[in-house]
């Protein structure tokens, strides 16, 4: 081995280990922070079937970009060419130098360096001639990839993004390493066949237009070296660059298939941020990136988690907690339990004192159904009469619970990570609520059925009013009321992202009014912009994201917009574009008209007996 | 027995503290109680705006009324010119007749006040007599008036000659005849009626909460309300 | 912006002043306190200014204190003072002079009452008679002693034998003028100068060669608060309010307090003993308070009157760094002489108020 | 030195020459509190004012005249629901300004109570 | 000792004559103003920038002036008016005499005289102001206190010398609150590191685009209001001003010390033109202000060429006062019209007696 091919391998190699000894370190100190209960969850994880599964899905998602492809395809192209092409060129390499020196086992830079070492040595046999073309197809494909890359730089628009993602300075210059590598290794080849001839249809074409005195060899050689050191420096600068995701998606999926949170992991948390590649999807998802002031979308946020100097509290605290982003991202990663972790952590030990809600003699009589209005409702009084008139209608034994004096659920405590007062606001909720022994709860609050559902754990089933309204049509109670006013329905976040909630409304307001979206994407509502979990955005900002959600939400024959969420009904009230109604008013005053026949049939049934 | 409003209405002092009030608080920028105690004469007067029977019972009940010191400070402020001093003294005035003023701790003091005052008026004609203080009672008299006390008839004598005596200079003795009128005046007015109720309530209360009560002037009872108001509250 | 000087402020409240006759009635505390003070008051109007005044020998207190005390009922208040005017009328008098604050702004209450109100006056008149048999005029002219000072404090000013200057320095003495609430609070324009800025006190300063300071509170009470500061539970009340007024005048380094109401004298001059020994503060000079006097001793005084003959002795705040500023001739040993002439045991002394 | 049995109270006048650091400090960070009117919305719709008589009116006036003790008494009530944001009429955060108050006095509170 | 006849005489060239002018003459009548002031432009001649747009007083003066051709006689005190047979006679101080069917009173207001309210100190200490004296200080562009030095921190007072019975003026000025509220922002654009502190007890914004002025106050300019109303004003030893004040919505005493005080003095009837004529003093209200200010037309127009316009008849801003102005206009050419027509009928009576 001659004192130039150290010299050559020495920057690929340095970089390759410096890289595999952080990355060992990284991931080792991740793993261990992962919580007992996880490492355990990941443990069993680790079954044949589910190996198989992550395995495909690695393949599907690290190499091909799948659910990019089903998103955007130009992007998908560029990310899939660099992604996928690399990894053939590896493979492919190594089997041609395999191929050439006839053991398995030859030294990585063999593969990577291997027109520079199979220099000058008679290319023979239709296989290594076949190699040549095809390590030169990868290239090709690679660089077209490239190319795009490079246009999307200029041109974002053109990939379908809304806005062009702005990187930091560490990612400029990994990403400057990264572009030199295949040109570098295009040059490199080139050269080195137009002085030792050879090559494929590319690189040995090119190789032969090129006739340079012979004397001028060593810039074969530099190109060589420039290679080398694109790939080492790409190499050394990874760890600290979002492309730590090429590889720290592999744990990620791993995890994510185990059914392991990042919510209050902190192992699982780092592992999530580095998988994030910084596509840019997410900047598109959200519906604050029209809003100028705004600076608190995943994209940056996560971002901002990687690196050093951590997360400014406003960027933590502006963003409406929708979930789209999360809904919208190629990788999966649980940007919702990654937020409320920083939250948490800012504000968990602020000061509180709720001993005046302790009320041992207020006692709520006992009932059949708990009906809890929630904060939101009691600004909302529509809603609660409704109900009210529904349940008499129904001749349902409930109680309203907040009627009077109204309580919090304690989300609104839970969202600004103050996590210490939520659960005792909740210890004093829950007892009031379960006080009347009922057998059934009832919220009309998307927002406080979310906190019921994830952490009250109540002893008798929690629904949504829209769900008790679709029960009570399914058994055929149908209010014969039928309003032809064209109706738009709202999706509330939590109602329908975070409870999965979309068809019982729907299906109540089918029979009820006409209804222009019967037919609904799961995940893709909006939100309407009132979200109590964003901390920071002004009344203005809110009223503006309402007003293009609901542009976006309605046909130009729409006469009403229905909603499911008090919060929600209030929001999209302020810009005064189109009345908004919930879907318990509509049912209510549905059911105004059938009342005279039901006395008839009261009359008849008296009668008879 | 009619509302208490209408017997506030009654009374002339109401009628001239009460106009109607903006709430705009020049009265109690200016009070000296509002800066020393949790009292805030622009609410009184406020509170009085509304015939709530409910409201002024409360008040004639409670501590609020007795803080103010009369200083009248606020009449001369009011841009609608109400007169919150007069409001509390018609105040204090029917809180007494009701007997209200016994449910609280600084109304209860009328006692003291009836022993330290009212019988040196009746006794001596004057609402302060020499020989009625001391510097047990009002320690801030000082090392002076120890001597002035050691010696009231050579110092006071030099003024007017007639200390104790008919005459007409300082601190000079009222004719029976005189203090009889005083007293026949008090009388007619009611006023004599008002201290014997003071003592009687005083009487009550006393027993009530198990103190020693008699004529003397420093009995017990009337030692813990002339120094403590809230003493009873404190035993319980 | 400055317009002026403040005087063109009290042209609106001149006052009508009766030149004779007057009918006299005593204050309670003061007579107590500084019986020199209400002595000397006749001295100086029937001596020096030969004013035709009525010591009367029957009158009894207003019941001012009992009656902002609550003690007694308004009706009875007004019967008594019904009975002075009773008396002032026998004697032939209309003019109704009171040395007491509190008993002027009662008197005038009562009046206006009675003006408002002739049903009251009529059911008074049927109590009076009743208890005493008396009937009665209600006074043409009601003054205080302050009032009449004021009236004649320039003829005065001429006979005066020491200014209120400081002999050494030749400047003016420093003077806070404090105003007994019930002069002109209640009424305004029943006290010359009116409610905000009275000149009945600083205007006679001035006369007598004296600067009148204008000071943060000034218009703040002097704390007597009647009930408050009789009940020693809340007599706290007292001395906070009157703290307050030291620490405001304080910066402006007075030579002397001047007050025309009894309570306010009686409290400048204790307070300033309380807060001595309570917080080891005092106003004055090293170790001496503020000297504080009323309108009548400091017009003695600069008269030329011997400041044992007008009681002086009986301040706790000892007036002596006035005396010596003013450059007044007196005895210190005749400080403490009885009315027989025979040398009284001096009193103690306070711990950290100076005394002589 | 005498027994008196009375003594000089401390004055209960508020001092608006002090100015509330942590009045600046919240301002800082929710410029729009500077609107507040004191229409008192906010303690009328108010979760807890009731059983509490808090309210985001009373907290603001609190903060301003640096009546440090009795606003963080009223801040531990709050339970953050927000329906105060939602009546302002001057449309303020309100629930950012109560999470920046109550940072305040988790920041400096000993000192500055 | 000349004699001229007119349409109509308009007294004063205020923003209300002025417009009254402007109208009458673009339809053909000879109208004449007196002003008593040098130059015509009544109170646009004080202010600096109107509320709410701070448009420039100077520029809307210029306007008004250049809108009227009829002749403005300045400086002319009036002696006398009288009624005669055909409209009312005006003579001022040199004899000369201006006559017309229609007379026109646009005298407008004259601002509080703040010496009235002494507590506040006005007159006294020198860094107690006016809004009036404040406007004078943006026209020389220099705001300093007494001592020439640029303030750190101003009060602005409500309610000066409106809703106030002491000072007899129960009414409220309606305009003092958007001036102090425009004044308060005039001086922050001057001023950035001011503090400035608004005493109010309600905030009475009725007219257009003032909430924007008041939030824009708050919001950006930091602006900081206190409800509750001054009681009193001391002077500290460095001329610096303490306010004493209740916080009404804490319920507590409050104090603050400032560098300056500007009292927002209110708008009071201006009493020249009494004393004139009766059938002018007859039409004064109970408030001082001319007119009943009925909605009823027929209460307030009396059939005798008589009229009023602008703040005389009320405090109102500029555009209130042109808008009556206007109306008025319309009202007197309407009664000049009638006036013609109702002579030529008399006429026409006369000669048919004579022929009979």
């Amino acid at each position: 081995m001659t004192w130039f091919n150290v010299i050559l391998i020495l920057p690929f190699t340095l970089g390759l280990f410096i890289l595999l000894a952080v990355l060992s370190v990284n991931y080792y100190q991740w793993f261990r922070a992962l919580n007992p209960r996880n490492k355990l969850r990941l443990w069993k994880s680790l079954s044949r079937k589910e190996i198989l599964s992550s395995i495909t899905e690695i393949f599907r998602e690290c190499l091909l970009h799948l659910r990019i492809y089903h998103q955007k395809r130009r992007l998908w192209y560029m990310h899939m060419s660099l992604a996928f092409g690399w990894f053939l060129l590896i493979v492919v390499g190594h089997v041609e130098s395999v191929f050439n020196t006839g053991h398995i086992l030859s030294s990585p830079w063999k593969s990577v360096f291997f027109d520079y070492f199979s220099r000058s040595q008679e290319v023979t046999g239709w296989h290594l001639q076949g190699f040549n073309h095809l390590m030169d197809l990868i290239l090709l494909f690679i660089l077209s990839g490239l190319f795009l890359a490079f246009y999307k730089r200029i041109n974002s628009r053109s990939f379908g993004l809304k806005r062009r993602p702005l990187h930091n300075p560490h990612d400029r210059i990994a990403m400057l390493f990264l572009w030199f590598i295949f040109p570098m290794r295009f040059i490199a080849e080139t050269l080195n066949h137009a002085f030792y001839g050879g090559g494929g249809f590319m690189t040995g074409f090119f190789g032969n237009l090129l006739t340079l005195p012979d004397n001028l060899n060593y810039l074969s050689d530099i190109a060589w070296i420039g290679y080398s050191i694109s790939l080492g420096g790409f190499f050394v600068v990874l760890p600290w660059s979002r492309y730590m995701h090429i590889l720290t998606e592999v744990p990620h999926i791993l995890l994510k298939n185990a059914h392991v949170q990042a919510y209050q992991d902190k192992g699982c948390t780092e592992f999530s941020i580095h998988a994030c590649s910084s596509c840019g999807i997410c900047l598109d998802s959200c519906q604050m990136t029209n809003l100028d002031s705004c600076n608190g979308q995943s994209y940056y946020f996560i971002r901002k988690l990687r690196e050093l100097s951590g997360v400014s509290e406003n960027r933590m605290m502006n963003c409406l907690m929708c979930g789209r982003c999360s809904n919208d991202c190629p990788v999966q990663v649980d940007t919702l339990s990654i937020r409320m972790n920083e939250r948490i952590r800012m504000n968990d030990d602020l000061a509180f004192d709720y001993s005046y809600l302790d009320q041992p003699g207020k006692k709520v009589p006992r009932a059949r159904i708990a009906f809890f209005g929630g904060c939101m409702t009691q600004l909302v009084p529509g809603v609660k009469a409704s109900m009210k008139k529904i349940f008499d209608f129904y001749e349902e034994d409930h109680v309203m619970i907040d009627e009077t004096e109204s309580i919090c659920c304690g989300r609104p405590l839970f969202l600004s990570g103050q996590k210490k007062a939520y659960f005792e606001i909740m210890k004093y909720t829950r007892e009031r609520i379960l006080s009347c022994k009922p057998d059934l709860i009832i919220t009309s609050c998307p927002i406080c059925l979310t906190t019921f559902r994830n952490h009250y754990f109540f002893p008798v089933p929690v629904i949504h009013h829209t769900q008790y309204l679709e029960s009570m049509i399914s058994q055929g109670l149908l209010p014969p009321g039928q309003s032809d006013i064209k109706t738009v329905y709202h999706d509330p976040c939590e109602l329908g992202r975070y409870l999965g909630i979309y068809s019982e409304p729907r299906r109540v307001l089918r029979n009820i009014v006409q209804l222009q979206n019967k037919a609904y994407k799961q995940n893709q509502g909006l939100c309407c912009g009132g979200s109590i979990a964003d901390l920071e955005m002004d009344f203005e900002e809110k009223r503006s994201i309402a007003e293009d959600a609901i542009q976006q939400l309605i046909y130009p024959d729409t006469r009403l917009l229905a909603t499911a969420c008090p919060l929600c009904k209030i929001t999209f009230a302020t810009p005064n574009i189109i009345p908004v109604r919930d879907v318990a008013e509509l049912y209510a005053e549905a059911l105004t008209v059938t009342i005279p026949a039901r006395e008839m049939a009261a009359k008849e049934a008296f009668l008879q007996n | 027995m009619d509302k208490l409003f209408d017997r506030l209405k009654k009374d002339v002092r109401f009628q001239h503290g009460l106009t109607s009030c903006i709430n705009c608080g020049t009265c109690t920028a200016i009070c000296p109680a509002a800066s020393i105690y949790d009292y805030d004469p622009r609410e009184i007067a406020d509170q009085l705006q509304v015939d709530d029977e409910k409201i002024l019972e409360k008040l004639l009940k409670g501590d609020t009324i007795w803080y103010c010191g009369q200083c009248m400070s606020c009449k001369t402020r009011c841009p609608r010119d109400n007169a919150p001093g007069l409001l509390i003294l018609a105040l204090r005035n029917l809180s007494i007749e009701t007997g209200y003023y016994m449910h609280s701790p600084r109304g209860r003091q009328m006692y003291a006040l009836k022993k330290l005052i009212g019988e040196t008026i009746l006794a001596k004609g004057y609402c302060v007599h020499a020989d009625g203080v001391d510097t047990n009672l009002f320690p801030e008299l000082g090392p002076i008036w120890d001597w002035v006390k050691k010696n009231s008839e050579e110092v006071y004598n030099r003024f007017g000659n007639s200390y104790n005596r008919r005459g007409s200079g300082v601190l000079r003795k009222l004719s029976d005849e005189t203090m009889h009128e005083l007293n026949e005046i008090f009388a007619v007015t009611g006023t004599t009626q008002r201290f014997n109720q003071f003592e009687e309530d005083a009487k009550e209360h006393a027993e009530k909460t198990g103190i020693d009560i008699d004529e003397s002037i420093w009995n017990e009872y009337f030692q813990n309300i002339y120094e403590n108001p809230d003493y009873d509250d404190e035993n319980r | 912006m400055k317009t002026d000087n403040t005087s063109f402020l009290w042209r609106e409240y001149q006052k009508e002043i009766a030149d004779d006759h007057y009918f006299y009635v005593r204050s309670c505390i003061r007579q107590n306190f500084f019986p020199g003070a209400e002595q000397i008051l006749i001295t100086l109007l029937t001596k020096d200014l030969g004013i035709d005044l009525c010591v009367d020998s029957e009158h009894t207190t207003c019941t001012g204190i009992a009656y902002h005390v609550d003690l007694v009922k308004l009706e009875t208040t007004m019967t008594v003072n019904a009975r002075q005017f009773a008396l002032m009328t026998e004697a032939g008098y209309s003019n109704f002079l009171v040395s007491c604050v509190t008993s002027f702004g009662l008197y005038n209450e009562v009046l206006e009452i009675w003006d408002k109100h002739p049903e009251i006056e009529e059911q008074v008149r049927e109590y009076l008679f009743k208890a005493t048999g008396r009937t009665f005029n209600k006074p043409k002219n009601l003054v205080h002693a302050s009032d009449i000072i004021y009236k004649y404090k320039d003829l005065l000013a001429d006979k005066i034998r020491y200014k209120l200057v400081n002999r050494e320095t030749g400047e003016p003495l420093r003077v806070i003028d404090h105003i007994g609430c019930h002069y002109a609070k209640i009424f305004p324009e029943k006290g010359v100068g009116g409610a905000e800025y009275p000149s009945v006190l600083s205007g006679t300063v001035k006369a007598f060669g004296g600067e009148s300071i204008d000071y943060p509170e000034r218009r703040m009470c002097c704390g007597f608060g009647f009930r408050q500061y009789f009940l020693k539970s809340s007599r706290g009340y007292s001395l906070s309010t009157g703290y307050k007024k030291f620490k405001a005048m304080e910066p402006y380094k007075p030579d002397l307090i001047v007050a025309n109401c009894p309570g306010c004298n009686y409290f400048f001059d204790r307070w300033q003993y309380v807060i001595s020994e309570l917080k080891g503060e005092t106003f004055g000079e090293e170790g001496n308070g503020i000297p504080v006097l009323s309108s009548e001793e400091l017009t003695a005084l600069c008269l030329g009157y011997d400041p044992w003959e007008i009681g002086l002795q009986m301040h706790q705040t000892a007036i002596e760094p006035l005396l010596i500023k003013m450059g007044v001739q007196y005895d210190p040993n005749a400080k403490y002489k009885g009315f027989s002439g025979e040398q009284l045991k001096k009193p103690k002394i306070p711990e950290l108020l100076k005394a002589y | 030195m005498p027994d008196f049995g009375f003594g000089i109270h401390d004055d209960l006048m508020i001092d608006h020459d002090k100015l509330s650091l942590a009045y600046e400090a919240v301002l800082e960070e929710v410029p729009s509190i500077s609107g507040c009117i004191s229409c008192g919305s906010c303690s009328g719709t108010c979760v807890s004012s009731f059983q509490s008589g808090a309210g985001f009116r009373k907290l603001v006036m609190l903060l301003k005249n640096g009546s440090y003790e009795q606003l963080q008494q009223a801040l531990d009530y709050c339970q953050f629901c927000g329906k105060c944001s939602l009546v302002c009429p001057r449309g303020i955060n309100t629930r950012r300004a109560i999470l920046e108050m109550r940072k305040q006095f988790k920041k400096q509170g000993d000192d500055m109570v | 000792m000349k004699k001229i006849c007119f349409d109509c005489i308009i007294v004063g060239a205020g923003p209300a004559g002025l417009k009254a002018a402007s109208i009458l003459d673009n339809l053909g009548y000879a109208v004449c103003i007196l002003e008593k002031e040098k130059i015509p432009g009544g109170k646009l001649n004080i202010w600096h920038e109107l509320f709410p747009h701070h448009e420039s007083a100077q520029a809307i003066r210029e306007q008004m002036l250049a809108g009227t051709a009829s002749p403005i006689r300045t400086s002319v005190t009036i002696k006398s008016i009288s009624r005669t047979a055909d409209g009312y006679c005006v003579k001022d101080r040199n004899e000369d005499e201006y006559c017309a069917p229609a007379l026109l009173i646009a005298t407008g207001f004259k601002p509080f005289d703040a010496c009235q309210k002494e507590e506040y100190g006005y007159g006294i200490y020198e860094n107690v102001i006016t809004s009036v004296d404040l406007e004078q200080m943006f026209r020389q562009h220099r705001v300093v206190n007494a001592s020439g030095e640029v303030p750190g921190k101003i009060a602005f007072i409500h309610c000066v010398g409106s809703r106030d019975i002491k000072v007899d003026s129960e009414f409220c000025s309606a305009n003092c609150c958007i001036t102090g509220i425009k004044q308060a922002i005039e001086l922050k654009k001057m001023i950035p590191h001011l503090n400035i502190y608004c005493l109010y007890m309600d905030l009475r914004l009725g007219g257009r685009f003032f909430e924007d002025c008041y939030k824009t106050s708050q919001v950006k300019y930091k602006v900081q209001y206190i409800r509750g109303r001054l009681s009193e004003t001391n002077e500290n030893p460095d001329q610096t001003i303490i306010l004493r004040y209740e916080d009404t919505l804490a319920g507590r005493p409050a104090k603050i010390t400032v560098d300056m005080v500007v009292l927002l003095v209110g708008m009071h009837p201006d009493p020249s033109i009494l004393n004139l004529l009766p059938e002018i003093d007859e039409r004064v209200g109970s408030d001082g202000f001319f007119g009943t200010g009925r909605i009823d037309q027929t209460v307030q127009t009396m059939d005798d060429g008589l009229f009023f316009a602008g703040a005389c008849t009320g405090p109102k801003s500029i555009t209130q006062s042109t808008d009556e102005a206007s109306e008025v206009a319309f009202k007197i050419s309407h009664y000049l019209k009638n006036r013609v027509h109702t002579e030529m009928e008399d006429q026409h009576a006369r000669l048919w007696i004579r022929h009979s």
